[in-house]
C-alpha cells in the first residue's frame, strides 16, 4: 500500500441527494484532486450485495475503497481480505486491520447538540420536533445530540420524536405527513434525518403554519440545502468528510492505514452548523460560546441505539391530554 | 403536556390518514374495474409512478395542479395502453407484462427526476383548498374531511358512482361478465376484448390520478420510487373488496389511519419498533381473511386472456 | 406435450431468448443516446462485465443461485394452480432465521452439519409461513394471491423486528445478525467466488422440473392445477396436495434464503430485502414453468444485472438505467415468447 | 296443424351456406359445406359425433371463423365477424355447451348484450320474461343466481336468451338432450309456433325420432361434408321407420343398419321385464338409508333419500332435473358426504369412504358434467384417460410415469370406441361434445365394477355410441356382482336400460316403478306429483 493511485468510493443512492450520498462522492472526489488520484465513484448501489462491484473495482486496481454506507461493513472487509485492498467503513471501530480495513465513524452529535441548544432557545411554542425517516446510529446519534442539547438548555421543553418508516428513505409524501402531523402537534422547529424524504419534511414546513401562526423552522442535516430551502431553512448539521478521507489517503501512504478509527467531530470543523440569515446574531453567538464550552472538553455522550435515542423523548402516556 | 394530544393534533392524525388513504382508494378504485373485468392489472404501481412524475412536471410547469392531474391521468392512461395491447388484444401473460411495465416505469421516471430536477428538487406550492362552510369546523374531523382538494371530494364521489355502475349500469354487467364468464358475454354480443381494455385504461386513469395525488397534494415533490409500493397494497384491496367499492374506501383509510397511528403512538412516545405498528394492517386482514374465509371470491376468468372459439 | 425435434426447439429456445434481449437493446440504446450516453460502449461493458470477465461471470452465476431455488419452488406451485405470491416473505424469514442459527451452530458442530440443520430448518421455516395460506386455499377455497401477499408484507416485517431485538448482534451499531465467518460459508467452486450452492440450485430446477412432468406426484399436483373439481372428481387428496404444494413451493423459497446467507451474505441486515420475487415470478411465467428455460432467463437477467450496474458506474449513467433496461427485456421476451408459442400452436401436426 | 313447408318457395332461403370449409389441427371439421335454411321451416342438422355440427353453428354465429366459403342472410352476402354481427343479422343460438354467465341471475344474464351507456330497465325484461316463459311453459325462478340452476334449467335459459329478440333464423345445439320428455314436447309445440311465424329453426338432434316428428327438412354430416337430405316431401310421404332406415345408412354409411339401432330410437319393454324377473329376490347390494345432504342456496339437497339395488341390477332414477339427482349421485360416488343417513355397499358401510377409498371397493362414477369436473380440458387426451387411477402399477413404476405405456393405452381406447381425435397428445377441449362423453365412458369401460352410477350416460352421443354404451350398462348389469345406477333425463333410455325406475322429488324418492308394460304412465303419474307405485 506503499503508492496510492487511485481512491474508490460506494455509495448506495445516487450522489445528488444533498446528504449522505453526496456528501461521501464530493468529499471522494475533492480528495482525489488533492493528492491527485484516479477517482471511481459508484453509486447508486443499493442495500443489497456489494461485492461484485468491490472485486470489479479492485480488479480494476483501486488503491482505496471507501464503502460509505453502513449496510457495507460487512462485504467490504471480506472483500479486502479477499482482494488485498485496503477499505473504509463506517459504524465499526472494532473492525480495523492494519493495512486492510479503517473505520470512520460519522457522528455528528456534537453538531446536533448545539442545534438542539439553538432549537431550544429559538422554539416559541417551547416544543421541537424530530422526524428521521429510518433509525441507522449516525442518525440516532444526532438524534440524541439534539436531544440532549435541547434539554440543556431548557430543562422543560417538549421533544417530539417520529419515525416515518422502517426504511422510508425516499418516500417524500410520508415525510411530509408526519411532519405535519408533529407540528401540528405544537413543534415550530423541526429536525430532520431523511435522504430524499427530507425534501417532504422541507415541503411541510413550507406550507404548514405554527400554532401561532408563524413560521416553523427546519434544521437540516449532513448538506447544504440553502440553494432549495433559504426562506424555511434555519440550520444544517453539516459534515464534511474531506479532513478523513484525505487522513486515510495520507496513513495509507505513510503505511498506518487501518491503525487509528477516524471521526468527524466539532474541533477540526468536519462538523459544523450552517449559519444562515435566518439566525438571530445573539443566538449564534451564544451557540458559538457553547461549541467552545464542547472543544474545551465537555462531553456530549454518544447513543446509537435507537431504544435509548426514545428514551431520551418526552413521553405521556396515552390516558393524559 | 397538554400540547401533545390537543385537538390540532388529533385534527392532523385524521388529516395525515386521509392524505395517506386517497391515493390507495382512487388506485384500487381503478384496480377494481380492470379486476371485475378479468385482468389483473399487476401494472398498478408503474402506472402510479407514471402519472405521480407526469403530474408533478406539469403542475410545477404550469402551476396548476389541475392541469397536474389531468397530467397523470394521460401518463397513468399511456402505461395501461401498453398493458391493454398485449395481455386484451395479444392475451399475452398478464403477470409478466404487468412487472416489466412496473419495473420500466420505476427506471424512466428515476432516469427523468435524475436529468431534471436531481440538483434542484423543486416543490409546488400548498394545493388550494375547497371549504365546505360550516362542516369544516366540526372539531376533529372536519378540517380531515371538509377542508380538502378538490380531488379528494372526487374519489369519495367516485366510490359511490363505482357502485352505482356496478349495479345499476349495463357496463358494470359487462364488466361482470367479462370476468365471470367471457365467452358468454361474447355471445350475448358483447366483444370481451373491447369491455377489457376499456376496463384496462379506466384502471390507468384512475392509478395515475392516485400517483399524481401523491406527488402534487401528498408530497408536493417528485422522488424516484416515492409511490414505495402503494400500487400492489391497491392491487390487495381490490381483490379483498369483492367486486364492491365500498371495501375500497374502508380498506384505503384503515392503511391510512394505520400509518397516521404509527405516527401518533411516537409523537405520545410509545417506545416500540415501527415495524411492529408497520405489521397492524396486513395482520388485520389476514384476520378478516380467516374470519370470513368462505366469503372470499375472485372471478374466475381473472388474469386468464380470452380468445373467441378456443376450446 | 412439445413435439418438435429436440435439435429445433432447442434453436427456438436460443432465438427466443437472443431476439427479444436484442430488440430491448435498440430501445434501450435510443435512451441512452437520449442521456447523451454511447450505447456501443455501454453494452460492451455490460458483456465484458456480465459473460466474458472470469470474475464478472461468477457473479452472475453467483446471483443466479436464489433466484433459480426460488423459481423451483414457483414452477411447483404455479403448475399445481397455487400463486404463491409470498416468496419475499418466506424467504426473508428463514434467511434471518438462517443468519442467526448458523453463527451459533457454527462453533459447535462440523460445518457439514451446520449446513444440513440450516437447511432443514430454513426449509422448514419457509414452508410454516406458507402454511396459513394452503390451509385457507384447501379448506375454504380462499384466494391465495391475496394471502400469500399478506403473509409476505407481514413476514418481511417480522423479520426486522425479529433482527432488532432477539437476534441483534450487540457487536454491531447496526441492527444486524451476528456475521457468519467467511471459512464457515458454503465452500468455492475451485478457486471461483462461486459457491457451491448454485449448482444445488441448478440440480434443484432440474430436478423439480422432472418431478413434475415424469412422475405419480407430479401429474397429481398438475391434475390440481387443472381444475380442483375434476381432482376431486378422480379421487385425489385435494387438501393434502394443496398443501404438499405450498410446503414444496415455500420450502425451496426458504431454501433459497439459507443458500444466500451462507453462500454470500454471511449476516442479514435491518432493512434488506431483496425482492427476488418481482424478477423471478414473471421469468417462470415466461419459461411457461419449463425448468430449463426458467434456467436460461434467470442467467440472461444475472448477466443484464451485473453487467448492467458495472456499465453504468463506468459510463456515469444512473443506475435506474438497468431498472428501465430489465423491463424492457421482459417485455420483449414476453413479446417473442408469445410469438413463438403462436406459431408453435399454429404448427402443431 | 302441420302447415304445408311446401308452400314456401325457395325465395324464401333465410340462410344460405356456400362451400363453408373449416380444419383445425388435425380434423376438416367442416368440408365445403353447402346448405339453404327457410324462413318457415324446421330444419333438422344430424351427423355422428365429431361430424361438424357444432362447428357448423359456430360459424354462422359468429364464434367460429370459416377458413373459406361465403354467407348468404336474405339473398344478401354477408361476413359473420363476431357474435355479435350474427345477433344484428337475426341469428339466435343455442349452444352445446351453456355459456351463462354463473354469478348473474337468470335476468342479468338475459339482459346481457344491451348497450354500453345504458343504465339496466329490470321492469322490462322481467316483462319480457315472462311472457317468453309462459309460450316456454318454463318454470325457472328470475332471480336465481344461474351457477345454482342445474343444467338442464340452465338451458332453459339458453333458449329463451336466444329467441329473445324474436330471431330470423335460430339455430339449437342439441337443446333437447337436457330436457325431460314433457320439455321435449313443449319445445316441439314452440319451434313449430316460431316456424308458423316465419322463422328459419335449425336443430341439432342425436335422437333421430324428434327429427322425424319435428323436422319439415332433414340434412345429414359425415366426416365434415353434407351427405344427403331428407326432403319435405319425402318426410310427409315416407314412413317413420323408412326416414330413420335412410338416415341412420347416411350418417354411418353402410356399416350402420337400422334394426340394431331401432330399441335405441324407440324403446321396448320387453327385454328389461325378463331380466327384471332374473333379480327379483336378492338381497340389496347397495343401501342407502334416510340420506341428506347440506346443499348451497338454489340447488336441490337430498332430503331423506331411501334406495336399495341388487345385484345385477340396473335401477334408473327418472325426475325432473334439479330434484336432488346430482346429490344422489355424489353422495354414491363418495364426492360428497351424507349429513344424516347411511349407505352401505354389499353389506358394508361406506359412508365415511372417499372417492379414492370407493373406488378401490368397485364404485365408478360418470358425471354428467363432463367439462367442469369430469375432465381436465387443457391437459392431452391421454392424460384424461387416467387421471382416475394416477399411481397405478398399470402407468407407474416406483412413482415414475411410463409415459409410453399411457400412450398405448390412450390409442386402444381412442381405436375401441371411435374416438375422433387428431392424436392422443391432443388437448381434450379439442374434441366434439359426443366425443368427450366417450372418453368420460371409455375410461370407466374396462375393469370391473361392484358399484356403476352414470349421469346422463348418452349426453350428446350419436346413435351407434348410444347403443354401445346402453350395451356396455346392461352388460355390466348381466354380471351378478354389480349394481347399476342410471340417472337420465330420457325415459326412453331408463325403460331400454332399467329394471326398476325410481322418481326422484325434491331430494326423495317419490317412488319406485318395475320397468313393465305401463311404466310410462306410472311414472308420469309420479313426476307429476300425484299417486304411487
Ligand atoms: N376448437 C377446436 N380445436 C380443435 N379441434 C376442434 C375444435 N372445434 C372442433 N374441433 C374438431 O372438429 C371436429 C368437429 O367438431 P364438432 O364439435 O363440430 O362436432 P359435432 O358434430 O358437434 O359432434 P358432437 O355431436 O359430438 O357435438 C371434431 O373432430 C373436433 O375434434
Ligand atoms: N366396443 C364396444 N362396443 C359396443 N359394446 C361394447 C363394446 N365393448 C363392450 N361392449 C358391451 O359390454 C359388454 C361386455 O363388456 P366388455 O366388452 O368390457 O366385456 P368384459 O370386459 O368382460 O366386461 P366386464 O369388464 O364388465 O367384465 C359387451 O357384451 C357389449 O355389450
Ligand atoms: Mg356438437
Ligand atoms: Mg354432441
Amino acid at each position: 500500500a506503499d503508492d496510492v493511485t487511485s481512491i474508490a468510493v460506494l455509495v448506495p443512492e445516487q450522489g445528488t441527494d444533498f446528504g449522505w450520498n453526496q456528501q461521501g462522492v464530493d468529499a471522494a472526489r475533492a480528495v482525489a484532486e488533492m493528492h491527485d488520484l484516479e477517482f471511481m465513484p459508484a453509486e447508486g448501489l443499493g442495500y443489497g450485495d456489494v461485492r461484485p462491484t468491490l472485486r470489479e473495482l479492485a480488479e480494476e486496481g483501486a488503491s482505496l475503497m471507501i464503502a460509505h454506507a453502513s449496510g457495507y461493513n460487512t462485504a467490504a472487509p471480506e472483500i479486502a481480505a479477499e482482494t488485498g485492498v485496503p477499505v473504509a467503513i463506517v459504524d465499526s471501530p472494532d473492525a480495523i486491520q492494519e493495512g486492510l480495513v479503517a473505520d470512520y465513524t460519522l457522528h455528528g452529535h456534537e453538531g446536533a447538540w448545539l442545534a438542539g441548544a439553538m432549537a431550544a432557545m429559538m422554539s416559541r411554542s417551547g416544543t421541537v420536533g424530530i422526524v428521521v425517516s429510518g433509525e441507522p446510529p449516525s442518525w440516532n446519534s444526532q438524534s440524541a445530540g439534539f436531544a440532549m442539547g435541547a434539554r440543556a438548555t431548557n430543562p422543560d421543553i417538549n421533544i417530539i420524536y417520529a419515525v416515518i418508516g422502517p426504511a422510508a428513505y425516499g418516500d417524500v409524501a410520508g415525510g411530509r405527513r408526519v411532519t405535519e402531523t408533529v407540528i401540528a402537534a405544537g413543534a415550530d422547529i423541526i429536525f430532520g434525518q431523511g435522504n430524499g424524504s427530507s425534501f417532504g419534511m422541507i415541503q411541510a414546513v413550507e406550507t404548514t403554519a405554527a400554532a401561532d401562526g408563524d413560521k416553523v423552522w427546519f434544521i437540516d442535516v449532513i448538506g447544504d440545502k440553502t440553494s432549495q430551502a433559504a426562506s424555511h431553512l434555519l440550520s444544517s448539521v453539516l459534515w464534511n468528510m474531506v479532513p478523513v478521507y484525505s487522513a486515510m489517503v495520507e496513513d495509507l501512504k505513510a503505511g498506518t492505514f487501518g491503525t487509528v478509527g477516524y471521526k468527524i467531530q466539532l474541533a477540526d470543523d468536519s462538523v459544523q452548523l450552517l449559519k444562515t440569515d435566518n439566525i438571530p446574531d445573539d443566538v449564534w453567538t451564544s451557540i458559538m460560546a457553547k461549541r467552545d464550552e464542547i472543544l474545551s472538553g465537555m462531553m456530549i455522550d454518544l447513543i446509537t441505539d435507537a431504544q435509548e435515542v426514545r428514551a431520551l423523548m418526552t413521553s405521556i402516556d396515552i390516558g393524559e391530554g | 403536556m397538554d400540547g401533545l394530544l390537543s385537538e390540532a393534533f388529533i385534527a392532523s392524525l385524521f388529516f395525515g390518514a386521509v392524505t395517506a388513504g386517497v391515493p390507495l382508494l382512487l388506485a384500487g378504485l381503478g384496480e377494481q374495474v380492470s379486476e371485475k373485468a378479468g385482468v389483473l392489472n399487476i401494472g398498478l404501481e408503474g402506472m402510479m409512478l407514471a402519472g405521480a412524475f407526469a403530474g408533478f412536471a406539469t403542475a410545477y410547469a404550469t402551476e396548476s395542479f389541475l392541469a397536474g392531474f389531468c397530467a397523470g391521468i394521460l401518463a397513468g392512461m399511456a402505461v395501461s395502453l401498453i398493458m391493454a395491447v398485449l395481455c386484451v388484444v395479444l392475451g399475452m401473460n398478464q403477470i409478466v407484462v404487468g412487472i416489466a411495465i412496473t419495473l420500466g416505469a420505476e427506471g424512466i421516471t428515476a432516469l427523468l427526476h435524475h436529468v431534471l430536477y436531481s440538483r434542484s428538487y423543486p416543490r409546488l406550492s400548498r394545493v388550494e383548498t375547497w371549504t365546505i362552510p360550516g362542516l369544516a369546523d366540526i372539531p376533529y374531523v372536519g378540517q380531515a374531511f371538509f377542508d380538502r382538494n378538490v380531488l379528494i371530494y372526487l374519489a369519495f364521489a367516485l366510490t359511490f358512482f363505482m357502485i352505482w355502475v356496478f349495479r345499476r349500469t349495463q357496463a358494470g354487467l359487462n364488466l361482470q361478465a367479462a370476468g365471470d364468464a367471457p365467452a358468454a358475454l361474447d355471445a350475448a354480443g358483447v366483444s370481451v376484448t373491447v369491455t377489457r381494455f376499456a376496463s384496462v385504461l379506466v384502471t390507468g386513469c384512475l392509478g395515475g390520478l392516485g400517483g399524481a395525488y401523491m406527488a402534487t397534494v401528498g408530497g408536493g415533490l417528485f422522488l424516484p420510487f416515492m409511490t414505495g409500493g402503494a400500487g400492489f397494497i391497491a392491487i390487495v384491496l381490490a381483490m379483498l373488496a369483492r367486486g364492491n367499492p365500498l371495501w375500497i374506501l374502508f380498506g384505503a383509510f384503515l392503511f391510512g389511519a394505520s400509518l397516521a397511528l404509527t405516527t401518533a403512538l411516537q409523537v405520545v412516545g410509545v417506545n416500540i419498533p415501527t415495524d411492529v405498528i408497520q405489521m397492524l394492517p396486513f395482520a388485520m386482514v389476514i384476520v378478516v381473511l380467516l374470519l370470513f374465509a368462505r366469503h372470499s371470491y375472485l372471478p374466475p376468468a381473472l388474469g386468464l386472456p380470452y380468445q373467441r372459439g378456443a376450446r | 406435450m412439445n413435439r418438435q425435434h429436440p435439435l429445433v426447439s432447442r434453436l427456438h429456445g436460443t432465438v427466443s431468448v437472443l431476439l427479444p434481449v436484442v430488440l430491448a437493446l435498440t430501445v434501450g440504446a435510443i435512451l441512452l443516446l437520449a442521456l447523451g450516453k454511447d450505447p456501443i460502449a455501454y453494452y460492451g461493458y455490460v458483456i465484458r462485465r456480465g459473460l466474458l470477465s472470469p470474475t464478472g461471470l461468477e457473479a452472475s452465476l453467483t446471483r443466479t443461485a436464489p433466484l433459480l431455488l426460488i423459481a423451483a419452488g414457483l414452477i411447483v406451485a404455479f403448475r399445481s394452480g397455487l400463486w404463491n405470491l409470498g416468496v419475499d416473505g418466506q424467504l426473508l424469514l428463514a434467511a434471518v432465521v438462517t443468519a442467526a442459527l448458523a453463527p451459533e451452530l457454527a462453533d459447535r458442530l462440523p460445518s457439514v452439519l451446520v449446513i444440513a440443520v440450516c437447511f432443514a430448518v430454513a426449509m422448514a421455516v419457509g414452508a410454516a409461513w406458507s402454511l396459513i395460506p394452503a390451509l385457507l386455499k384447501a379448506q375454504f377455497g380462499v384466494n391465495e394471491i391475496i394471502s400469500t401477499l399478506m403473509m409476505s408484507f407481514l413476514g418481511v416485517s417480522l423479520a426486522n423486528v425479529l433482527i432488532k431485538i432477539p437476534f441483534n448482534d450487540p457487536l454491531t451499531t447496526v441492527p444486524q445478525t451476528a456475521t457468519l465467518a467467511v471459512e464457515d460459508r458454503l465452500s468455492r467452486l475451485a478457486d471461483t467466488t462461486i459457491h457451491w450452492g448454485v449448482l444445488l440450485a441448478l440440480v434443484v430446477v432440474v430436478a423439480v422440473h422432472h418431478a413434475m412432468t415424469m412422475t405419480a406426484l407430479g401429474m397429481r399436483l398438475q391434475i390440481v392445477g387443472a381444475n380442483m373439481r375434476t381432482a376431486v372428481h378422480a379421487g385425489l387428496r385435494l387438501r393434502l396436495l394443496v398443501i404438499v404444494a405450498f410446503a414444496i413451493s415455500a420450502g425451496l423459497a426458504g431454501l433459497a434464503g439459507a443458500v444466500d446467507v451462507l453462500g454470500v451474505h454471511g449476516t442479514i441486515r435491518a432493512d434488506w430485502n431483496p425482492a427476488y420475487g418481482i424478477v423471478v415470478i414473471p421469468l417462470v411465467f415466461l419459461a411457461r414453468f419449463n425448468g430449463y428455460a426458467v434456467i436460461a432467463f434467470v442467467f440472461v437477467f444475472a448477466v443484464l444485472v451485473i453487467g448492467g450496474e458495472s456499465a453504468a458506474r463506468r459510463l456515469d449513467v444512473p443506475t435506474y438505467f438497468v431498472l428501465v433496461l430489465v423491463g424492457l427485456v421482459m417485455l420483449f421476451m414476453a413479446i417473442t415468447e408469445f410469438m413463438d408459442h403462436r406459431r408453435r400452436l399454429t404448427a402443431r401436426d | 296443424m302441420e302447415p304445408d313447408p311446401v308452400g314456401a318457395p325457395d325465395g324464401d332461403a333465410a340462410l344460405a351456406l356456400h362451400d363453408i370449409t373449416r380444419r383445425f389441427p388435425g380434423v376438416l371439421a367442416n368440408d365445403r359445406v353447402s346448405l339453404v335454411f327457410r324462413r318457415g321451416e324446421i330444419h333438422a342438422l344430424l351427423g355422428e359425433n365429431g361430424a361438424g355440427k357444432s362447428t357448423l353453428i359456430g360459424i354462422v354465429s359468429g364464434m367460429v371463423r370459416p377458413d373459406s366459403g361465403s354467407i348468404e342472410v336474405a339473398g344478401a352476402p354477408v361476413r359473420i365477424t363476431s357474435p355479435s354481427a350474427a345477433l344484428r343479422l337475426g341469428i339466435g343460438t343455442v349452444y352445446q355447451h351453456v355459456l351463462l354467465v354463473p354469478s348473474l341471475t337468470v335476468l342479468e344474464n338475459l339482459m346481457l348484450g344491451g348497450s354500453w351507456s345504458r343504465t339496466l330497465d329490470r321492469a322490462a325484461t322481467s316483462e319480457r320474461f315472462t311472457e317468453l316463459a309462459e309460450l316456454l311453459s318454463f318454470r325457472v325462478s328470475p332471480d336465481a343466481p344461474v351457477g345454482r340452476l342445474s343444467l338442464g334449467e340452465q338451458q332453459q335459459v339458453e333458449i329463451m336468451r336466444a329467441l329473445w329478440h324474436g330471431e330470423l333464423v335460430l339455430f339449437l345445439d342439441e337443446p333437447t338432450s337436457m330436457l325431460t320428455p314433457q320439455g321435449v314436447d313443449d319445445l316441439g309445440v314452440v319451434m313449430r309456433r316460431l316456424r308458423d311465424h316465419g322463422v328459419a329453426i335449425v336443430f341439432i338432434t342425436h335422437k333421430l325420432k324428434e327429427a322425424s316428428d319435428l323436422a319439415d327438412r332433414i340434412s345429414v354430416l359425415r366426416q365434415g361434408r353434407v351427405v344427403g337430405e331428407v326432403s319435405p316431401g319425402e318426410l310427409r310421404t315416407m314412413s317413420p321407420d323408412a326416414i330413420i332406415e335412410r338416415v341412420v345408412a347416411m350418417m354411418f354409411g353402410h356399416g350402420g343398419k337400422a334394426e340394431d339401432l331401432r330399441a335405441t330410437l324407440v324403446g321396448d319393454a320387453a327385454e328389461p321385464q325378463a331380466r327384471q324377473n332374473a333379480v327379483a329376490g336378492m338381497e340389496p347390494l347397495l343401501v342407502l338409508r334416510g340420506g341428506r345432504t347440506a346443499g348451497q342456496r338454489g340447488e336441490c339437497a337430498l332430503d331423506g333419500a331411501d334406495l336399495e339395488v341388487r345385484p345385477g341390477e340396473i335401477m334408473g332414477i327418472a325426475g325432473v332435473d334439479g330434484n336432488g339427482q346430482k346429490h344422489l349421485a355424489e353422495v354414491l360416488a363418495g364426492q360428497r358426504m351424507l349429513t344424516t343417513g347411511s349407505i352401505s355397499l354389499a353389506g358394508r358401510e361406506i359412508g365415511h369412504l372417499g372417492v379414492a377409498g370407493r373406488r378401490r371397493l368397485g364404485v365408478r362414477y360418470i358425471t354428467d358434467d363432463r367439462l367442469g369436473e369430469g375432465t381436465a380440458p387443457r391437459h392431452s387426451l391421454a392424460i384424461n384417460l387416467v387421471i382416475k387411477e394416477i399411481g397405478s402399477p398399470h402407468f407407474w413404476k416406483g412413482g415414475i410415469t411410463l409415459w409410453r405405456r399411457i400412450h398405448d393405452h390412450a390409442r386402444n381406447l381412442i381405436r375401441t370406441y371411435g374416438i375422433v381425435a387428431p392424436s392422443e397428445r391432443a388437448s381434450l377441449a379439442g374434441l366434439s361434445g359426443g366425443n368427450i362423453q366417450k372418453v368420460l365412458l371409455a375410461r370407466e369401460w374396462t375393469g370391473d365394477a361392484r358399484l356403476l352410477v352414470v349421469s346422463k350416460p348418452t349426453y350428446g352421443l350419436d346413435l351407434q355410441n348410444t347403443r354401445r354404451a346402453r350395451d356396455w350398462i346392461k352388460s355390466i348389469g348381466g354380471n351378478r356382482d354389480a349394481a347399476i345406477v342410471v340417472i337420465s333425463n330420457e325415459l326412453e333410455e331408463l325403460i331400454d336400460v332399467s329394471h326398476r325406475i325410481a322418481v326422484m322429488e325434491r331430494g326423495r324418492i317419490a317412488g319406485i316403478v318395475k320397468n313393465r308394460r305401463g311404466a310410462r304412465t306410472a311414472i308420469g303419474r309420479l313426476m307429476a306429483g300425484v299417486g304411487d307405485a
